[in-house]
């Protein structure tokens, strides 16, 4: 019972806040709602038993992204408002509607089969202690590669948002590099 | 050396043409003529170790290329295919030693040299693969020829020549490719060589659907009609050097494909089909003919003239007995060294008046008296007059059909009435009359570069007409197992019937054959 | 009803991430269209959860965690290209970003 | 033997040949002496294998070398000197080597000297090559060689539209009945196997007599074309555009009856299918008539005796038709000397004239051209049958031979044409040399030709006199041995005499009338004016029947239009255009769809999405067609599906 | 809660070398860059290749293994090494050996400047490897966006408007394609309780399919996804405007390696759905090859800049070889591969032309970098490059016997075989309509004369090098003599397919 009430209010509140992020044309109204969304979300995870993935969520997420988010809206000065003309409303709303109903019609019919077998089952120590264990035996491998990526994504980052960028030498003569050079 | 000399005579040019890119432009022209000199006498001295008696591949070279899907370079000539390579190397020599002054002659020269590798390779290649290779490679350097030296519309009849014919041959690929599998599902190896594919007997209606593919590759390149739009075009705009070759050369590459894939690989289809086609051929000949006379450029009278004569080797083709299908393979040659001639005698009129309009002539005869005989005498060996080169491939193919449909060949043999009309009125409008226009006074007659050009095939024209023997004895003996093969593959009893079976009993290789289902 | 299954979690991650592609294609302002994608992200990530509880096996949720790390760097490199952009332009308009069509 | 037939057949080649090295040169007489005296060389050579011939009876018969051979089909140039073709050879050889020395002066002024005199060699040889060839496809050689020394000669005067245009007329309606030819020639290989005259025929007599006929109606086509006959006569008498020896060696002794040298030597076939034959006769018969009455009213002096070479060809070819065949190939030998010289007399006339060929603006030239007037004379009364000249002896036995055969209409035909023969070639003889002087006016100073071109003529003036009674006797013996040896002899006598009689005296009142309305002094250049001129028949006649007409306006032209419609319509708006059509279609279908990258962003992530979308929904309709496959099932087959 | 305790001979670790190198490559060159800053490019590139040499040899090995004992399964079974994976690396690998040297130029552009860059590229090719080298989603997930996301930097990189443009534009779509990913990955995971392919396969098998909707929706997330780094209509878009945007090495090398990586994916994923006679996956995939072969081709005719056209092109090449994936069998899967390792030596040689071409400014009249009127008339002013370029057209063409005819050849015939006729022939339909643009090139180059204009300002082979030359020279030799290397490839190919089980 409890579990209903949960669900379907966080069901209503993620569904409420990532409308509300799509929808506004205030950006910020847009990044609280996120913001919160992603929150919502984690009490989802909480729920269904995932500790530390609802950790993880609320970390990242609210933190970490939502720094980054709320930085570079400072950069770009999006508080003002952004004017969405819209090409062909019936578009969007009606791929999205059909793409949803699609989906949401599949789903309605019971979808687990008989013979699955849990292959890293749930067992009895804490949710963290066990994900650590399947993270670093089983995944072990696109744990690292994942943080190649974050190191990617670091270096990328640095690149792309750096001085260094400020000036092309793809748009300089070599003569105005060359000249560059010697000073 | 004898047994590689199919290889040299293909890649001779080739590497003679890469080295060509370092030779001064000013010596180019005599690097050329010497090349094409050298390549001529190679072919000569094949033609002299050829043994004639011998009805099978002669000089055959075997290696393996890519062995894990059966694709082996394999070359080998026999009666059927040794002159057209003889004659292109022939073509070659001449076209370059009457080269004129143009632009960036030394690019054309190397890209004759490069045009004559894939005339070579086409004829004696054996592999259906390796066929297809030189096959395509041919387009490339003339669409070069035809769009860098051609008129004013130049690139668009370039580029349909290419789009046109490579379209038509990525079809024939399905159909080659068609082919290679059933040869393994009846197998159980791929095998892309031709004399592998002989000894396969397929059901007749595979039969029809691959000889379909296989025919709308060829036909564009005969050109058949309705597929032959692209010859005026390609023959109108290109330069002398590009019209000759195209027309002595590259469309007997259709019609040679026609005896060397359609007929041997697929008798009961060519038999379903004959008819069907031979009315094709009968509209080529009659048709075009009419659109020749309708024409107003000399150069488009004789580029329709020579889809009318190519409707006559098909037609020679599809008698599907000895007599026609020899007929038809003289005629190649024939036609090659005859439009070959006038492609180059257009080309005269045209260096000196840079124009193509009959209407611009007039009275020539009496200008340029040497040219107006000449003229006349490829005119009359086009038009088939016995003792010509021509009348002997002509009467043997018009007399091969004969054996297949009277109706038929009657109405083909209007191509003797319709090409005179064209022709001499075309011959009249240019030569005959007053000299009506003053440019044309004082122009003068055929200078020896030309003469060089044009002598020979005068020669051939006379004497291959005179005593075609040396030429059509060995054509004979390779086509006598050609339709002894097909009589034996045939599986219909119309296909039986209309085959003859040659009481000589030439020997075939026979192996059991699995049916493919 | 009451009773909350797989189902219930899997409706929802669609409709979130339908909310996601409404987003995606209303949204001319990069950042928030950004903001959408994290919305797809996050929404798998629901019905991974669910279903790795239903099952009672970690895989999801191991594939929740790798997906949120996904996101993140994404949003580095997003925000990279959007202050290049921005630098230049001065502006954050997908509609100003149509040099190249054909 | 063999020697004199190579001798008698590469002569005139090697003259040809000759005068060819000179042929751009300016005139050389030797150009024009050495080709004579080769000719004169060959005609030695053929009396020679005449004698032969005539002596032992036997033949001979040589094979050069092969020519083609194929498959089952062996041609080789084979050539043989039989009764037949020893004859033709004479005839040949001798009027080539009258004419050519007559062309030495006729073309004396003649820039295309050289030129001419290599054509009319290269004519000779390939007329020799038609007769003497074992074969048919050497015979067709030949035949299609004569084609082509008839075009160069008929255009010989380039410069001159009608000339060029008569030469292709000739050369393409030659075209038309040499397809008949080489489908004939088809049709005895594939069923006799062989092309060679001896083996053919041998084995004719067991194929199907429908196939025969075959054979025989298209060998007979392509005589049509070279003998002119109708419907394929028009261009004989446009070919009098050539210069006059032309004319009288190619257009009156020798081209023109290889269309009867044809049927001859294929006698064998034509016996066994005598409807052919039949047809061939009433043709003939039909064609000398219809000739005859053309020559009537024509005012071209070469344009009249064209007419009658074709009526008399069709003399010819009435008696082959009727199975004579000894007898039509007496008439051509006799026609052919007799024509000759009539032309060469024409010629002759023409000099004098300076090209005039209207003889109603000649007359009274007797005067002044008394050598070229006997000699005409002479010819036109041989033509027109007079005993005891050459024509009494070869023409009436033609008529003597469908009375006897009971081809009444034939023979009735036949003599009415004599009637008119006699008529037409006096009407020119008295309008040319005979009545007032309708020429000094004009400004003509005629003048005879000359010496030696009357000397040369002369050998043809004594065979026309006299190789009727002399050579009648011999002529049968020698070539009997090779056609059917019929005589003709009406039984009762009184019968003959009152045909024999009776025709001589009907062609000397033709003679008389002629004389009696060409000669009177009001004769007078026409113009277009008088009663006669307007009257339907003369426009009939003077017209070719409008056969030229016909031709002209719902053949040729219509042709042209055609090829115009087929290139700029057929071959250039709808082949063509749907080649590139095609070629549009898919560039503009490009053109249009481009526009999908529009480059938006935003466009690109909504196809994105539509592509999703219509994934999904095509995965939908699958996903619930399987799942519901069962009751789909039950309701299409409720439905009846 | 036990212990793990797991031998580390278990682990295989031999089968991570190919992929470690390369990111211990791109971590040295961090830290040589730490230590030194400002060194040359030059050394960097040789760097690179260093450690791209080690991975090639390290793949060697890895295939000797595997033509020793088969598939190898290691790190807890994460790492599948299979035929499959050993070729799409060695195409990885040996692609990026080629592109790398590709920014020796002798003019400077931007992305040459930074260390960063090629330690980026190292980890792409890094990802890239592991993306293929696995038939764990989670693991290709990451490897693929490790290496996209680097590949967004790189293109950035080049620092100018419009590859700014097309980066953002593609790591957008990016963002949805991965998101599609995640949801497809989602719904299988939801059918069968795993996340490795061989075993969603197993268990799918088991269940014979019975919810077969559900596959179908999962089918169409990873179509969509794939799809997009396919290039497949319509998740194509992006292709166009990214090559153009980016430079010319970078374009050839999207061209390549990321797509061969899908490729491989694709091939996991939908060989066993269409071996179990989905006729779904069939039809739709059928209808995908055939629209984006043709309409990709189409719109390649119209285009007037000559990578843009090259980016259609590839798009079309793409779509035939997609066919390879429809049709399924041991000959279309290794005609894939033959396929793309010749179209890799062609595509290397176009767009190193292109790239030695490149000018810094736009000349007055010239809309875009590479429009077809700045090779006007090349032939008169630089024959040999002409010459070459229009040997790479002829190759992508498809003309015999340069490289790309085999692969054409090879794909149709595996079409045929497999009972695709129809298919076959409007493969080969689609290569003449192709032939028509690669023309359009050639004719440019060869017919028309040079335009005045342009002649000051455009010099063809501004940018070239030593190095250049050396890479434009194997690509050519590769192009031209492709027909001695078809048979041991095609040995190779099959024979570590067919022992994959593909």
């Amino acid at each position: 019972m409890f579990e209903a009430i949960a669900f379907y209010l966080f069901a209503f509140l993620t569904i409420a806040m990532f409308y509300i992020t799509v929808t506004t044309s205030q950006a910020l109204y847009a990044l609280t709602a996120l913001a919160a969304g992603m929150i919502f979300i984690s009490a989802f995870f909480f729920i269904l038993g995932a500790d530390f993935l609802g950790a993880v969520q609320i970390v990242v997420y609210s933190g970490a992204v939502m720094a980054l988010y709320a930085f570079g809206m400072m950069f770009f000065d999006t508080t003002r408002d952004v004017k969405e003309k819209q090409g062909n409303k019936y578009v969007v709303v009606g791929l999205s509607t059909i793409a949803a109903v699609l989906v949401v019609l599949i789903f309605m019919a019971p979808i687990i089969s008989e013979n699955i077998t849990a292959i890293y089952p749930v067992g009895d120590g804490g949710n963290t202690q066990e994900i650590g264990m399947v993270l670093f035996t089983k995944y072990l491998v696109p744990f690292e590669v994942a943080a190649v990526m974050l190191l990617v994504a670091m270096i990328s980052g640095i690149v792309l948002a750096g001085k260094k960028m400020d000036e092309s030498l793809t748009l300089q003569s070599e003569e105005e590099i060359n000249e560059k050079d010697n000073k | 050396m004898v047994d590689h000399i199919l290889s040299i005579l293909i890649f001779f040019p080739a590497v003679a043409a890469v080295l060509g890119f370092a030779v001064h432009k000013d010596s180019i022209r005599a690097y050329g003529i010497f090349i094409a000199i050298i390549e001529f006498a190679l072919s000569l001295w094949l033609w002299f170790c050829f043994d004639s008696t011998v009805s099978g591949m002669q000089f055959m070279e075997h290696l393996p290329l890519v062995s894990s899907f059966g694709i082996n370079y394999i070359l080998g000539v026999d009666g059927i295919s040794l002159f057209i390579v003889i004659l292109a190397s022939f073509f070659t020599m001449i076209g370059i030693a009457s080269l004129g002054e143009m632009k960036d002659i030394k690019n054309m020269i190397i890209t004759l040299l490069f045009l004559q590798m894939t005339m070579v390779g086409v004829f004696v290649a054996l592999d259906a693969i390796v066929f297809y290779i030189f096959w395509e490679l041919s387009l490339v350097p003339m669409l070069y020829i035809i769009g860098a030296w051609g008129g004013p519309l130049r690139i668009y009849a370039s580029v349909k020549f290419f789009l046109y014919t490579f379209a038509g041959s990525l079809v024939m690929l399905v159909g080659i490719l068609f082919m290679a599998y059933f040869y393994y599902q009846a197998t159980g190896v791929w095998s892309f060589a031709i004399l592998d594919w002989y000894r396969l007997i397929l059901p007749e209606t595979f039969q029809l659907w691959l000889f379909v593919a296989f025919f709308i590759g060829f036909a564009i390149k005969v050109p058949m009609f309705p597929f032959h739009t692209w010859l005026p075009y390609a023959h109108g705009q290109a330069p002398t050097i590009g019209s000759v070759i195209l027309a002595a050369i590259l469309l007997k590459m259709g019609t040679y494909a026609f005896i060397r894939f359609s007929l041997p690989l697929f008798p009961d289809a060519s038999v379903f089909f004959m008819f069907p086609i031979a009315i094709l051929a009968i509209i080529m000949i009659i048709y075009t003919a009419m659109v020749a006379y309708g024409q107003k450029d000399i150069k488009q009278v004789v580029a329709y003239s020579s889809v009318s004569h190519m409707g006559v080797i098909i037609l020679g083709t599809f008698a599907l007995n000895v007599e026609g299908i020899t007929g038809s393979v003289f005629l190649m040659i024939a036609h090659g060294v005859v439009s070959g001639a006038l492609f180059f005698l257009v080309g005269v009129i045209y260096d000196r008046r840079k124009t193509k309009l009959m209407s611009e002539f007039g009275g020539l005869a009496s200008v340029m008296p040497i040219y107006a005989t000449v003229f006349g005498l490829m005119l009359m060996a086009s038009v088939g007059m016995p003792l010509t080169i021509n009348f002997v491939g002509e009467f043997l193919s018009l007399l091969g059909f004969y054996k297949q449909s009277h109706i038929l060949t009657i109405l083909a043999g209007t191509a003797i009435i319709v090409g005179a009309i064209y022709m001499l009125t075309a011959y009249k409008k240019m030569f005959f009359g007053e000299v009506t226009k003053k440019e044309n006074k004082n122009l003068p007659d055929l200078n020896k570069r030309e003469l060089v050009a044009l002598l020979p095939l005068v020669v051939i024209t006379l004497w291959l007409g005179i005593y075609p023997k040396p030429v059509l004895e060995p054509i004979n003996n390779s086509v006598e197992p050609l339709v002894q093969l097909m009589h034996d593959k045939a599986i219909s009893e119309e296909a039986k019937k209309r085959i003859p079976n040659l009481s000589k009993g030439v020997e075939i290789i026979k192996t059991p054959t699995q049916e493919v289902n | 009803m009451m009773e909350i299954g797989l189902n219930h979690y899997l409706v929802l991650s669609t409709i979130l991430f339908a909310i996601g592609l409404v987003g995606i294609m209303r949204r001319k302002n990069l950042l928030m269209l950004f903001f959408a994608t994290e919305i797809l992200l996050n929404s798998v990530n629901v019905a991974f959860v669910a279903i790795s509880h239903f099952y009672g096996d970690l895989t999801g949720q191991m594939f929740a965690f790798f997906v949120i790390a996904i996101a993140a760097s994404e949003v580095a490199v997003g925000l990279g290209l959007l202050i290049l952009w921005h630098k230049r332009h001065n502006n954050i308009d997908l509609d100003s970003m149509s040099t190249m069509k054909g | 033997m063999e020697k004199y037939l190579y001798i008698a057949l590469f002569a005139p080649l090697v003259g040809s040949l000759f005068a060819a090295l000179f042929g751009a040169s300016k005139k050389t007489l030797f150009a024009g002496i050495i080709p004579s005296f080769l000719i004169f060389v060959s005609f030695v050579a053929s009396s020679i294998l005449l004698v032969y011939v005539l002596k032992t009876g036997s033949i001979v018969h040589v094979e050069m070398m092969t020519w083609m051979a194929t498959g089952d089909l062996y041609i080789p140039f084979g050539f043989v000197v039989d009764q037949i073709s020893v004859t033709m050879m004479m005839v040949v050889t001798l009027v080539s080597t009258v004419v050519h020395v007559y062309a030495i002066g006729y073309m004396d002024h003649d820039k295309g000297f050289n030129r001419f005199f290599s054509y009319l060699s290269a004519f000779v040889f390939s007329m020799m090559i038609l007769v003497m060839s074992d074969n048919f496809a050497g015979l067709f050689i030949g035949w299609e060689g004569v084609g082509l020394c008839s075009w160069l000669l008929i255009g010989f005067w380039y410069h001159k539209e009608s000339a060029t245009w008569a030469a292709n007329e000739a050369f393409i309606m030659n075209r038309i009945a040499d397809l008949g030819m080489l489908i004939g020639i088809f049709l005895i290989y594939w069923h006799t196997g062989t092309l060679q005259y001896a083996e053919a025929f041998a084995a004719m007599p067991d194929l199907d007599p429908e196939i025969l006929t075959w054979m025989g109606i298209f060998l007979f086509i392509g005589a049509m074309g070279k003998s002119a006959q109708f419907p394929l006569h028009t261009w004989l008498a446009d070919a009098m555009e050539g210069p006059t020896p032309v004319s009288a060696l190619i257009h009156a002794a020798t081209m023109v009856t290889a269309g009867v040298y044809l049927v001859v030597r294929s006698n064998e076939l034509y016996a066994l299918i005598p409807h052919v034959g039949l047809f061939i006769a009433s043709l003939g018969a039909f064609v000398a008539i219809f000739a005859a009455t053309m020559a009537l009213v024509n005012r071209d002096i070469k344009r009249v005796i064209a007419y009658s070479t074709l009526s008399q060809l069709g003399y010819m070819f009435a008696a082959v038709g009727l199975g004579a065949y000894w007898v039509a190939l007496f008439h051509l030998m006799a026609h052919a000397f007799f024509k000759a010289l009539l032309f060469l007399g024409a010629g002759n006339v023409m000099h004098a004239m300076k090209d005039e060929l209207d003889p109603f603006k000649m007359g009274g030239l007797g005067k002044s051209m008394k050598g070229t007037m006997i000699l005409m004379t002479v010819a036109s009364v041989a033509l027109a049958g007079i005993f005891p000249l050459a024509g009494f002896f070869s023409k009436d036995l033609i008529l003597e031979v469908a009375f006897i055969d009971q081809h009444f209409i034939i023979y009735g035909v036949l003599l009415l044409t004599a009637g008119l023969t006699a008529f037409y070639s006096f009407r020119i003889i008295a309008l040319i040399f005979h009545g007032e002087d309708r020429h000094t006016s004009l400004g003509h100073h005629p003048h005879e030709a000359y010496k030696f071109m009357l000397w040369a003529m002369s050998p043809l003036l004594i065979l026309a006199v006299i190789s009727g009674f002399l050579f009648k006797g011999g002529f049968f013996e020698m070539v009997t041995q090779l056609l059917p040896a019929t005589e003709y002899h009406i039984e009762s006598v009184t019968t003959y005499w009152i045909i024999t009689i009776g025709t001589q005296i009907f062609v000397l009142i033709a003679i008389f009338f002629a004389y009696k309305k060409y000669m009177c002094k009001s004769i007078k250049v026409p113009d277009g004016t008088s009663a006669m001129e307007n009257s339907f028949k003369y426009k009939l006649l003077i017209n070719q029947y409008y056969i030229p007409h016909f031709y002209e306006e719902y053949l040729t032209k219509p042709y042209r239009k055609l090829s115009i419609i087929f290139w700029e319509k057929i071959d250039m708006k709808i082949v063509d255009a749907s080649v590139d059509g095609i070629a549009k279609a898919i560039y503009a279908t490009g053109e249009k769809t481009r526009g999908m990258q529009s480059g938006n962003l935003s466009t690109m992530l909504k196809w994105m999405v539509a592509g999703l979308v219509i994934l999904l929904s095509l995965a939908v309709v699958f996903g619930l067609a399987a799942r519901h496959s069962v009751e789909i099932g039950t309701i299409l087959s409720g439905l009846g599906v | 809660m036990n212990p793990v305790d797991i031998s580390i001979e278990s682990l295989n670790l031999i089968t991570l070398a190919p992929m470690v190198i390369p990111i211990i490559g791109a971590l040295f060159i961090l830290i040589i860059d730490m230590f030194k800053g400002g060194l040359d490019k030059s050394l960097y590139v040789m760097l690179s290749l260093l450690f791209l040499f080690m991975d090639f040899g390290a793949l060697l090995n890895a295939a000797g293994l595997f033509s020793q004992s088969g598939t190898m399964m290691g790190v807890f079974d994460v790492m599948l090494i299979d035929g499959l994976a050993i070729i799409s690396q060695f195409i990885i690998v040996g692609a990026s050996i080629f592109f790398i040297p590709l920014v020796l130029t002798n003019k400077r552009f931007h992305e040459s400047s930074y260390p960063e860059y090629f330690a980026l590229f190292l980890f792409m090719i890094g990802g890239f490897q592991f993306m293929v080298a696995t038939d764990n989603l989670i693991l290709i997930f990451v490897g693929l966006e490790t290496a996209s996301l680097a590949l967004y930097t790189l293109i950035a990189m080049h620092n100018r408007n419009r590859s700014f443009e097309a980066a953002v534009k593609y790591f957008t779509m990016g963002a949805l394609a991965a998101g599609f990913f995640s949801f497809g990955s989602m719904i299988f995971y939801a059918l069968t309780g795993s996340i490795e392919i061989n075993q969603i396969a197993k268990v799918l098998e088991a269940d014979n399919y019975s919810n077969i909707g559900f596959v179908l929706v999962a089918v169409v997330f990873m179509l969509a996804s794939f799809g997009f780094k396919l290039s497949l209509i319509p998740f194509h878009t992006w292709a166009p405007d990214v090559y153009e945007g980016s430079s010319a090495p970078m374009a050839g090398y999207l061209s390549i390696v990321p797509k061969i990586a899908a490729f491989v994916v694709s091939m996991r994923l939908f060989e066993f759905l269409i071996h179990s006679n989905i006729v779904w996956v069939e039809i739709v995939l059928y209808i995908t090859v055939v629209i984006t072969m043709t309409m990709a081709n189409i719109w390649a005719l119209v285009q007037t800049d000559v990578k843009r056209m090259l980016a259609y092109s590839s798009i079309s090449h793409a779509g035939f070889v997609m066919a390879a994936i429809l049709i399924s069998t041991t000959q279309a899967n290794s005609a894939l591969f033959l396929y793309w390792i010749l179209f890799s030596f062609t595509n290397l040689g176009a767009f190193a032309m292109l790239w030695i071409s490149r000018q810094k400014y736009l000349p007055a009249g010239q809309s875009s970098d590479q429009n077809y009127e700045k090779f006007s008339g090349l032939v008169k002013t630089s024959p040999v490059a002409a010459s070459i370029m229009a040997l790479f057209m002829l190759s992508l063409a498809g003309l015999p016997p340069f490289a790309l005819f085999w692969g054409k050849m090879y794909m149709i015939s595996s079409a045929i075989t497999g009972g695709y006729t129809i298919l076959a022939l409007i493969m080969a339909l689609n290569s003449a309509i192709a032939g028509y643009y690669y023309l359009k090139l050639i004719v440019y180059m060869f017919m028309k004369e040079p335009s005045v204009a342009h002649e000051q300002s455009v010099n063809i082979s501004s940018n070239i090098t030593l190095s250049l030359k050396t890479i434009i020279g194997v690509a050519t030799i590769g192009t031209i003599f492709a027909f001695l290397a078809v048979n041991p490839i095609l040995e190779f190919v099959t024979a570590f397919v067919y022992k994959s089980g593909y």
